[in-house]
């Protein structure tokens, strides 16, 4: 078998163009979905049962089905029912931070939950309130913790987003289709699409040890 | 100053706290002994309303502080407690670890409470350790931090719930040092302690409880050298 | 605009009072269909350009992948589709089809040293097609639905690699799909065995949202289209053959 | 909109015989997996700087690539060059395996590092080596803090396995998309794999649960 | 019994014991005490191994156990450690922890580990929990079965490492108690600890450590009574 690199050449720029978009709705859904996660994780430790537990079916659903169909019914259900008609870039970020948030919730909470009990009462005992010894105390100390999970959900959510090839985002793999498409071979588009997006997720591994690094030694 | 009236406090099906009732004068200074387990740290827990009790009522300063409409951070202002393992926040300076709770709770203003914060230190002997992080003191000196943190809010009451037993021998005379300065300037004070060398010299009451009952309280050498029950007697003959 | 087209028209290009259709296809059959860098060119989409021009239509072809071209046109969100669309009854159930506008002639590709020589053969061996093709539909009549000699995958490509690394004894795809990719890659050994006389015919239609008026006005300029001689200038500049027109017209 | 309840049911038969293969193959793979995860997990752990390096090389590069170009590469690739002819339920089992041991190697290697040095420095100090010490005092308990994490990877499993319909293999997914394919109906088919793949989930976190449950009070 | 040469330990840069030489006679119980992070444990854990020495010797029973060919397991057979924080393997119960190692390594029969391992839980005071988990003990029975764990193996020597210092004032005692009778039966031991009354009462012999050396060393009355090295009456005019 011969490998084309000649192929890979002719769409390189459409791979690079691919991979900003990919580096986009990961960016995109990270920020969206740890907030939404923050307060998913919230809601699942407070005391009110039945809220809570609708915060844990949220969890239970979005982390108990394949993607992809979280993906069509967002892009063919949710998406149109709201803006009227639908945006492929605009339900994959949509669907991406839906299903990393209840991933993230559950880092949130478990973070939270790490924290020294002892941290809570002290902070009780000077007089803070509840919610200002979490925003003070507690969770940027779980924040610390969280930095590792976050970390490989960040990964995964990248790897995730080839997913939105299916709705046609024209991110990294849906070059890769095409190119596959074009010249009826497999290996080539493939592996260059590894490649880019294992460059993409070592850079982001290392920036989050760095950030690691930098908070432990605060 | 705290009047505490058939406290009962029960996790579960485990009563812990089965009828306490205590009176504290201002600028008392109670010692609290007892078997692990007893409830000594519950009760302390309790004044403060760290745990909601079961029954009972406690009064601070006249005010029911289990009434539901009482505000139960204003309790607390009035109320600082120093811990075992003294709950200092590793991520902030042992200077911000002493002005958090004025800037946020009391609202002053950030030079006040640096300046509150700076004396305070000095108090302890830490002048020099404002910028140190938590985690490079050594105990002793993290719970003489945590006590000036503690102070800061000028509580009118102090509670101490063991504060040397996690410190190495040498660190604790450091401590109790603080401890007796603190006494002798008339600060009220509740002291869950194992030091009966402290509770001799310091103490005005000694407060011996078991099993969430209180056995036996007396001026600090009468209970010591002349225990008038057997449970008493056992345990005193154990940690003496 | 017509009712279809209603989504279309709303989006503000009514005011130059031209009608535009938006057309949803899966750019990855080629030569009918497929991304030439980030163009969509094929026999199709020439096809569909012309029967625009024909009925006055602007339109814009997207990519949208396999599966969500059902999605766009259940929900009338486009106004038809492209995409080598085999005709079948169980589709009509949920969706209009034009007039057969390709006859679809299914070969078998296998391995050179292969012995099998006709569709009839092919029984008994493991069979890689693409899902919801004709080449699908043709195995299906040949083996029963869903046997299990029958591997139906995304795409050909992939089809095609598990025929080169002996996961399955032959593939069968549309003759264009199937000729193309031997040419595309003399190197690999495959032959190309054809047998009208197995498979029944497969025919193409364009895809529209059940009840569509435009079927109507695209049903009759693909015979205008068949009359006048564009329809066979396309065909030849695809596939190098003439069409056969006949048999497309007798199944009106 | 009609929802066509009667070609799920015309399906039914062909999604349950995908579900028991679904079952099957991530079974498999979690098998597999684990074993496999133990010994890059160890391997990681070790003082030997050059072998452990190549772990993480292994960890990095399953870890940092989308499953699908795995996928690709063994049955394609792999699998081919060893047996002659592929087979996709083969080449899925080990791609998922390679896959998941990647993050299995993980949760064992932190899995381990979280039992107190205390332990082996007890056992050590009553003469049992380095490999008894691991044996019998340090894997037993890590075991214990490693089924959470483990049954999170197990689930990812479950629904990665739905990837394997890209190559034919006739798993609960492929039946979905067979299904779509021949009705040209998409809500259908994904609709109701993907509440069987909630039925899977769900019944494996019970049993997660319950095992956790049961470590916990022995 | 156990000869000690020159030995020398750093982390990294921190020369943690600088130049130790001791020497114990069989039978003989030496007590070593002295200021947090002054190398206590250091010294213990290099005896046994469980650090690698940077350099110098040290022999047990006259081998070398420094030496490269000698089997460390071997060595630490002889030597019998019980931790500060007991270091029971909790997910086994109190026989399992105490059986384990003669099954393991001395490869004796399982019906003899179980006797052996009843008559030392017997002898702490245990008999009756053999069958619990570590985490349902208290601390001071927890410090009792890792005593019997470590007797198991039938060590000559057995090193303490401030045995009751995570323990509760009451649960002393009886810890103390069983290093006592250890003691008299002729155990030769090496005890790190800040009990001074437990120094006084059986240790033939005290050494004061500091910064990684040994500043003094005397029989217990002596070192205690009439300390010679200034930093040793500053130390003890602290703990005691
Ligand atoms: N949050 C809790 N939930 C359930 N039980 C609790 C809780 N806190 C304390 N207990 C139980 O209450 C009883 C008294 O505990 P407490 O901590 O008050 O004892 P103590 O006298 O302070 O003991 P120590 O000297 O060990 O600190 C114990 O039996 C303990 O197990
Ligand atoms: N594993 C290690 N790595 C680096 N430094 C260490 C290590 N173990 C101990 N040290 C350092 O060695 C010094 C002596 O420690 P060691 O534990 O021997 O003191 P110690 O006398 O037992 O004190 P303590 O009474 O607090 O137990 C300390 O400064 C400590 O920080
Ligand atoms: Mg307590
Ligand atoms: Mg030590």
């Amino acid at each position: 078998m011969i490998f084309r690199w000649d192929i890979i050449i002719e769409y390189l720029p459409y791979l690079l163009q691919g991979t900003m978009l990919t580096i986009g709705l990961s960016l995109g859904s990270i920020i969206l979905g740890s907030v939404l996660g923050l307060f998913i994780g919230l809601g699942r430790i407070i005391s009110n049962k039945i809220l809570s537990s609708l915060f844990y079916c949220y969890i239970t659903v979005f982390r108990g089905t394949p993607l992809l169909v979280q993906i069509f019914l967002i892009h063919f259900g949710v998406v149109p029912l709201f803006a009227g008609e639908t945006n492929a870039v605009v339900a994959g970020v949509i669907a991406l931070s839906l299903n990393a948030a209840a991933y993230i919730a559950e880092i949130f909470r478990a973070g939270i939950q790490s924290i020294d009990r002892g941290q809570m009462e002290g902070a009780r005992s000077l007089g803070l309130t509840h919610s200002q010894a979490m925003r003070y105390i507690i969770l940027p100390q779980a924040f610390k913790r969280m930095v590792p999970p976050l970390g490989n959900e960040f990964i995964v959510l990248l790897k995730d987003s080839s997913l939105l090839s299916v709705i046609a985002a024209p991110e990294l793999m849906y070059w890769g289709r095409a190119m596959g498409g074009q010249y009826f071979k497999v290996w080539e588009p493939y592996l260059a699409s590894a490649f880019i997006y294992l460059v993409l997720t070592i850079t982001l591994s290392s920036l989050l040890n760095l950030l690691e690094r930098r908070l432990r030694t605060e | 100053m705290i009047k505490v009236e058939n406290l009962k406090k029960s996790f579960g099906h485990n009563e812990v706290l089965k009828d306490i009732n205590v009176k504290v004068k201002p600028q008392e200074v109670v010692v609290v002994i007892g078997p692990s387990g007893s409830g000594k740290s519950t009760f302390l827990r309790c004044i403060n309303q760290l745990e909601t009790i079961t029954s009972g009522r406690i009064y601070i300063e006249g005010v029911d502080t289990t009434d539901k409409k009482v505000d139960i951070n204003k309790v607390r202002i009035e109320v600082g407690m120093v811990f075992q393992h003294f709950n200092l926040f590793p991520h902030k300076t042992v200077l911000e670890n002493i002005m958090l709770a004025p800037l946020k709770v009391r609202k002053v203003s950030k030079e006040q409470a640096a300046q509150n914060g700076r004396e305070l230190l000095k108090k302890v002997g830490l002048a020099e350790k404002e910028n140190a992080y938590p985690d490079s003191l050594s105990g002793g000196q993290k719970q003489r931090v945590a006590i000036a943190r503690a102070l800061a809010m000028e509580p009118k009451i102090m509670l101490f719930d063991e504060p040397t037993s996690a410190l190495d021998p040498e660190m604790v005379g450091e401590v109790l040092e603080v401890m007796k300065q603190l006494a002798k300037e008339g600060m009220t004070m509740v002291v869950v302690t194992h030091e009966m060398g402290f509770a001799k010299e310091v103490g005005d009451r000694v407060i011996f409880m078991d099993e969430g009952f209180i056995v036996e309280e007396n001026i600090p050498k009468e209970l010591f050298e002349n225990p008038q029950q057997e449970r008493t007697k056992s345990f005193l003959s154990k940690v003496l | 605009g017509t009712n279809s087209s209603e989504d279309a028209t709303t989006e503000g290009e009514e005011s130059s009072g031209k009608n535009s259709l938006r057309i949803v296809t899966n750019a990855a059959y080629a030569p009918f269909e497929y991304f030439d860098g980030d163009k969509i060119i094929g026999f199709d989409v020439d096809l569909i350009n012309a029967l625009a021009e024909e009925t006055g239509y602007e339109v814009k072809i997207e990519h949208v992948g396999w599966d969500p071209i059902f999605v766009e046109i259940e929900s009338n969100r486009a106004d038809l589709s492209i995409g080598a669309i085999t005709i079948n009854d169980e589709r009509k159930q949920s969706f209009d089809f034009s007039h057969p506008y390709f006859l679809s002639t299914n070969k078998i590709l296998v391995p050179e040293d292969s012995t099998i020589q006709s569709g009839e053969e092919l029984k008994g061996h493991i069979v890689a097609v693409q899902t919801g093709t004709t080449g699908s539909e043709a195995v299906e009549k040949l083996f029963g639905k869903n046997h299990k000699d029958i591997k139906k995958f995304e795409d050909n490509n992939i089809a095609i690699q598990e025929l080169l690394q002996g996961g399955a004894a032959a593939v069968v795809a549309d003759n264009t799909v199937v000729e193309e990719y031997v040419k595309n890659n003399s190197d690999q050994k495959l032959k190309v065995v054809e047998d009208s006389s197995s498979f029944e015919q497969e025919f193409y239609g364009f895809m529209f949202p059940k009840d569509s008026k435009l079927k109507a006005e695209f049903d009759q300029a693909l015979n205008t289209l068949y009359d006048n001689g564009t329809y066979v200038e396309i065909y030849e500049k695809w596939f190098g053959v003439e069409p056969n027109l006949e048999t497309l017209k007798e199944q009106q």
